[in-house]
């Protein structure tokens, strides 16, 4: 206990670290994931060899990934891009199965009534596909987001792990409380970001909130 | 008007959905697509808005291709419904209502002015204006959903099988909302169904089509009943052709006969029974003047003295038919 | 790279490529078992009675979180042991979470007409899931237990940190030598590794999926 | 080392000193005692007024080599043989100036060693006292057809101060040889459950003494002398920096570093707390 | 017989489905259950085999209550179908139709060999036996449904609206099966519609009900067109009732004028058409020897000059009726 007292700032710092390190790729993953699932779902022969590939990235190990990549980027090997770029790449794996997916869920006749109405591709991708979307990406979402909070942690083998640092540490010192903190805060971690992820969905998707039990007609 | 001249859809897989077809769709009024499943009335209604474009030949509106359009803005301008209505569950029922407006451009303020209008004359109650899809029932989803196809004044309206996913007695409820709004608007409907009972009573003309696309029969619907082209027609408009054919015999007026002793009357002059030794029996079969001669014949086969009560617009009885009476109707 | 993999030498023997497939085998598949062994039965009863979902969804969600290398390590300084165990306690707890959830939602997304129909004609709790539920659920659970290998396989690398063998052996003795052939060479195995265990498992879809939950 | 050097030279910066270097990053390896001298380094030259960096806790040798050819750190605590033996893989030095000339010479372009420190932290290859009693060990040669169980780090296994010295000098088989850490707490862990029955630990570490581990003795000179030493880039060696380093180095002493130690794996002080006694003891003037 | 007595059946939330229900669904007839929308059809059909626990009141069957029994074992002594059939889809048509037999532990081969003859006798192909129910249609689905709940040779089957989600035309032919297979089999049969056509179709009695689980009437068809007990009925059983009344009406023997010189036979004496002056108009309308009074009066309705013919079960003319006729017929 005393230890946690005394090594607050530490804590802190790592807890900053692992949520930057976790987040940011989520985020870019979203940003590349949505576009190259829209253009698989429009050819639709991309949507399976997309899905498969993503299969064998993701089962890369980390912590391989984390050393190679430096050698194909030209980073420094300290970068915590390094670690950006590898969950990026997990996230895109894993997401883009649930964009498609997702694009696909629109029912056939609502894609019929928004051509019939007069969308454009874009604009109905935008205005109509997305938004019926939203339910099955941030399914999606929650996964990897809590995926790479936990993934964050290996990088610690290289020395930029955010709380995966405080596991070595305490690790080599024997020490149990860093490496239960570090858990814990893992664990909260993710808690709250996956609350926040279904509080912004739900904000996102007011209708499905709805009861759905229709009511009596009313003539 | 529209006009298919000799258009052909073939789906890549080699279907022929619609072949050779030609017809012409009179405006203002509604001309209804029927016939088996699979004979291509999906095909041929969606290749007016171009959500499939033809193979081969001309379809025109009032005689412009209509190829010569934009397909976006062509659409914009024609309304479409289509089975469970299509909604857009993530909007509520006013923003469904105003997509077409505000794709358009209007200023928000009139496309859901616009939107509320709408909405009660489709028979809603404006308190659902801000429910969700999933919050309605099928019959008040398609009755937005004829809403959302109206909202822009488009002159056309397509409608492929709108009221098949709801129940018989809602059914029945949308089909004359869409008959007194039609005497309303007088839009180009073009209405899909496979029923031809529905297709008999919303149709000015029918089109009944056979499979592989081809044409059958293009009348309208008492011509259809009286005289089938052949026996696949014979056949699709079914039994009970001659009793349902009634529905468009408008006898100027049934010679009626003056009320009998044993008719009860309340003090306004509305029947209420038949008096016999013991007992009243109620009055089970009116029809009012100036309805069809099938109204009629039905009031006579239901009564349960045989004698049918004719009644004024103010439900009074003014006279008595019977199989005599409708029988003699029926020989002219 | 390929000089690593060409060369006989280092397939055999006991620190030959075979034998760390073996090892890496092992482990995944121990792991797998015991983790299909605890999340099957919590999954197939809450799917079947449709009781405790909530719970249970979301605590495997947040289980989801937790970090596979700090597990070992307290694994590690809880048990006072290295080896096999902690190593076992860490990929279990990375297999149950996609086990359950797709136990889970394979049975609750039986269409309830189904479950009714099969009631109505007289089978018993027992014989609605096992003839029922669990047949028509199990392409989802076997995309359960694929997504479980998965991660298990490529995790299991983590074994390598704790003196043990397997394919992780190569990655983490290449990331202390900075030997990158040798750590392409291991991760490259452990992705060949996935792949194969993915196809089994695809193959195994196909023959224990009824054919009429495959026609469109 | 593969491609990962080759990457890291042509990052290294340029090779003439600075005049004056406002900051610096710190790294150190991954076990207690080079953090405790990153540490004492870091907060040395905070205390000069210069914006200082950490980031403890890299890896092992060959990483956080890695991560000072590249820039990712500027500044970590060395020993001169180890070093030495990375910088160049056929040294046979075995006097402590010899190594330290040595490694002056060898070290990457880019790179500059400070002086020395008389403390050292040596390399040693120790058995438990029950082992040394049943198979009569006391030096390394007595190792020789034991059918023993060897563990330790990835590098060790490898290196000439390690498995291949033991195999060139002493002719020295393993029956096995586990794969754990550098002297850390699975290593120890190990030999203490008599799971490997001979490892490699560094002579600062306490557990020798309160375990009564058997240190063997070494009379071919495989491990090399290990005085701590800084290992810095000349691009941010300024005459500041250096001074105030060698200043550090040449208060420290073996005993202090071993107590130091103590305090952080079984006290579980933090290393920053025990570096800023240290200096507070031992001012820099 | 299956009896209720004063069976209720209130929902945890609060709901009353079903309203201190008593009536008497008499063995070896089919008894249909019709009413609007959560009328408590379904909630009633299921207190049959248990699938839903009465609240209140006494469910018995051939006098014995159902709740001395064990549920599984009432419900594999009874037949259930629903709409959609709830086939399994994961078994082939002839698996899901051997269901109860596997359960009640019959041999394999009998199983199959009895789902084979099942498989024939609700008319399907033997050929499909293999195939799996996604590979079949909506119509022949709820045939495969019809069968697996026949397989046990149960003496009772409940059928919950089986047929409402297929199309008009493959319903008619399911109706249609289903009263030949009656006539055969035999079973009592309780079925669930909220179609009045289809109840009017199929069932020797009818019972209607009102929303909140009361029962308005239970009578025969005939007897329910003829005579609603209120306004409700009247209202449910709805237009044309007088005309669908003819339905039940078979006169023994319509008197039948001669053949005139106009209808033009073949050579075995079948009717082909009217002559008139300039050519031969097709016949457009028979009825046969012993069908029911709408049946010829559609053959009058539906005849270009008035007359229909009456064929003989071989389908010679045997001679013609016209309104008066059936005017007369009405009138007795
Ligand atoms: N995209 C397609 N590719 C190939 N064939 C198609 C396609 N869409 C429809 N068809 C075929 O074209 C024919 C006509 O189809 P269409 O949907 O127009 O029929 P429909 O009259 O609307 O039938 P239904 O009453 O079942 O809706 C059918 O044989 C159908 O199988
Ligand atoms: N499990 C339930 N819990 C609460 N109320 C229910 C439940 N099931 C049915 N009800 C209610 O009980 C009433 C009768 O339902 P039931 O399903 O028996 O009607 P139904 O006549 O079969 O209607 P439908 O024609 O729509 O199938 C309805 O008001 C319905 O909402
Ligand atoms: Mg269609
Ligand atoms: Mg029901």
């Amino acid at each position: 206990m005393t230890w946690i007292g005394d090594n607050l700032g530490l804590i802190w710092e790592q807890l900053r670290e692992h949520l930057y390190l976790a987040i940011l790729p989520v985020i870019l993953g979203l940003l590349i994931s949505v576009p190259l699932g829209y253009v698989a779902t429009r050819f639709s022969w991309l949507a399976n060899p997309l899905i498969a590939f993503g299969g064998v990235l993701y089962s890369l190990p980390s912590i391989a990934l984390f050393i190679v990549l430096p050698a194909i980027l030209g980073t420094k090997v300290l970068s915590t891009v390094n670690i950006v770029v590898a969950l990026t790449i997990y996230t895109v794996s894993l997401l883009i199965r649930n964009v498609i997916d997702g694009l696909r869920s629109v029912p056939a006749e609502v894609r019929q009534s928004a051509v019939a109405v007069g969308y454009g591709s874009l604009h109905r991708l935008v205005a109509i596909d997305l938004p019926i979307a939203v339910p099955v990406i941030f399914a999606g979402l929650r996964v990897v987001t809590v995926a790479n909070i936990s993934m964050v942690s290996v990088g610690a083998v290289i020395g930029i792990g955010g709380l995966g640092e405080l596991f070595t540490l305490g690790f080599q010192k024997d020490f149990l409380t860093p490496v239960v903190v570090g858990v814990a805060l893992s664990l909260l971690l993710a808690l709250v970001a996956d609350l926040i992820l279904v509080g912004l969905q739900r904000v996102l998707t007011p209708w499905a909130r709805v009861i759905h039990t229709p009511p009596v007609e009313v003539a | 008007m529209i006009e298919f001249e000799d258009v052909t859809k073939q789906y890549p897989d080699g279907t022929v959905a619609v072949d050779t077809l030609s017809l012409r769709i009179p405006s203002n009024e509604i001309t209804v697509f029927v016939g088996p499943s699979g004979c291509g009335k999906t095909t041929s209604l969606r290749m007016i808005n171009r959500t499939i474009e033809r193979t081969s030949g001309r379809i025109s509106i009032d005689g412009e291709d209509i190829n010569s359009k934009d397909a976006v803005a062509l659409r914009r301008g024609i309304g479409y419904v289509i089975q469970h209505a299509g909604l857009f569950p993530h909007k509520t029922v006013v923003d469904n209502i105003a997509t077409v407006p505000k794709l358009l451009g209007w200023d928000k303020r009139r496309a859901r002015t616009t939107a509320m209008e709408l909405l009660e004359r489709v028979g809603l109650d404006v308190k659902l204006a801000e429910r969700y899809p999933a919050q309605l029932s099928g019959g008040q989803q398609q009755r937005v959903g004829v809403a959302r196809a109206l909202a822009a004044d488009p002159p056309i309206m397509l409608m492929d099988e709108p009221f098949s996913a709801v129940d018989p007695i809602v059914r029945n409820q949308l089909q004359e909302e869409l008959l007194r709004l039609q005497r309303d608007i007088g839009k180009t409907i073009v209405f899909v169904t496979h029923d031809i009972d529905e297709a008999i009573k919303l149709g000015d003309n029918v089109a009944i089509l056979r499979v592989g696309g081809k044409l059958a029969q293009l009348a309208p619907p008492s011509e259809l009943l009286a005289n089938p082209v052949d026996d696949f027609v014979r056949d699709f408009v079914g039994r009970d052709r001659g009793y349902r054919a009634l529905t468009f015999v408008h006898p100027d007026e049934l010679p009626v006969k003056p009320l009998p002793a044993e008719l009860v009357l309340d003090d306004a002059g509305a029947p209420v029974g038949w008096r016999t030794d013991h007992e009243v029996q109620p009055v089970n079969a009116v029809y009012k003047q100036g309805d069809s001669l099938r109204a009629a014949l039905d009031a006579v086969l239901t009564s349960p003295n045989g004698w049918g009560v004719c009644i004024d617009a103010n439900g009074r009885a003014v006279g008595i038919v019977d199989q005599v009476i409708v029988a003699e109707a029926l020989r002219s | 790279m390929w000089e690593y993999l060409s060369d006989s030498y280092n397939w055999s023997g006991p620190e030959g490529i075979w034998a760390r497939i073996l090892q890496h085998l092992w482990y995944t598949f121990a792991a797998l078992g015991l983790s299909t062994l605890i999340a099957l039965p919590i999954g197939l009863r809450i799917g079947h009675t449709r009781r405790g979902a909530f719970l249970a969804i979301n605590l495997g969600n947040a289980a989801r979180a937790l970090p596979s290398l700090g597990l070992l390590m307290l694994a590690v300084l809880l048990t006072d042991q290295i080896g096999f165990l902690p190593v076992l306690i860490a990929l279990v707890a990375l297999g149950i979470p996609p086990i359950l959830a797709s136990t889970y939602a394979g049975l609750s997304g039986v269409d309830p007409a189904t479950i009714d129909a099969a009631r109505g004609m007289g089978m018993t709790g027992r014989e609605i899931l096992t003839k029922v539920e669990i047949p028509i659920a199990m392409p989802l659970i076997i995309s359960g237990v694929r997504g479980a290998t998965l991660q298990i396989v490529s995790t299991a690398t983590i074994a390598a940190l704790v003196s043990l063998g397997g394919l992780g052996r190569y990655v983490v003795d290449g990331l202390k030598l900075r030997d990158f052939p040798q750590m392409f060479t291991g991760a490259l195995l452990v992705a060949l590794l996935a792949i194969a265990l993915d196809l089994l498992f695809a193959v195994l879809g196909r023959v224990a999926v009824s054919d009429g939950l495959k026609v469109d | 080392g593969g491609g990962g050097d080759q990457l890291g030279d042509s990052n290294a910066g340029s090779t003439t000193a600075p005049a004056e270097v406002k900051s610096i990053t710190v790294g150190s390896a991954d076990f207690s005692e080079s953090q405790l001298l990153a540490e004492i380094y870091g907060q040395a030259l905070a205390a000069k007024g210069i914006e200082v960096k950490k980031k403890p806790n890299i890896g092992n040798r060959e990483t956080y080599m890695a991560a000072i050819k590249d820039g990712s750190v500027d500044l970590v605590p060395e020993y001169t043989g180890a070093a030495l033996a990375y910088f160049d893989k056929n040294s046979t030095e075995t006097s402590e100036d010899g190594a330290y000339d040595a490694l002056k010479k060898a070290v990457s372009p880019g790179l500059e060693i400070l002086d020395k420190s008389p403390a050292a932290d040596e390399d040693t290859i120790v058995v438990t006292k029950a082992t040394a009693d049943k198979y009569s060990l006391k030096s390394l040669a007595d190792l020789k057809g034991k059918d023993l169980v060897a563990g330790g780090s990835s590098e060790f296994k490898v290196r000439s101060a390690g498995l291949k010295g033991l195999k060139e000098k002493y002719d020295v088989d393993f029956k096995n040889y586990l794969t754990l850490d550098a002297g850390g707490p699975l290593s120890q862990k190990a030999l203490l459950d008599n799971k490997i029955q001979v490892t490699n630990l560094f002579t600062t570490q306490s557990i020798i003494k309160d375990e009564g581990l058997v240190q063997l003795e070494d009379p071919e000179n495989i491990l090399p002398p290990n005085n701590v030493v800084p290992l810095i880039r000349t691009d941010h060696k300024s005459d500041a920096i250096a001074a105030t380093l060698n200043a550090v180095s040449a208060k420290l002493t073996t005993d202090d570093l071993t107590d130091m130690v103590k305090r952080i794996d079984v006290g579980k002080e933090s290393a920053d707390a025990v570096a800023k006694d240290w200096l507070s003891k031992n001012p820099l003037s």
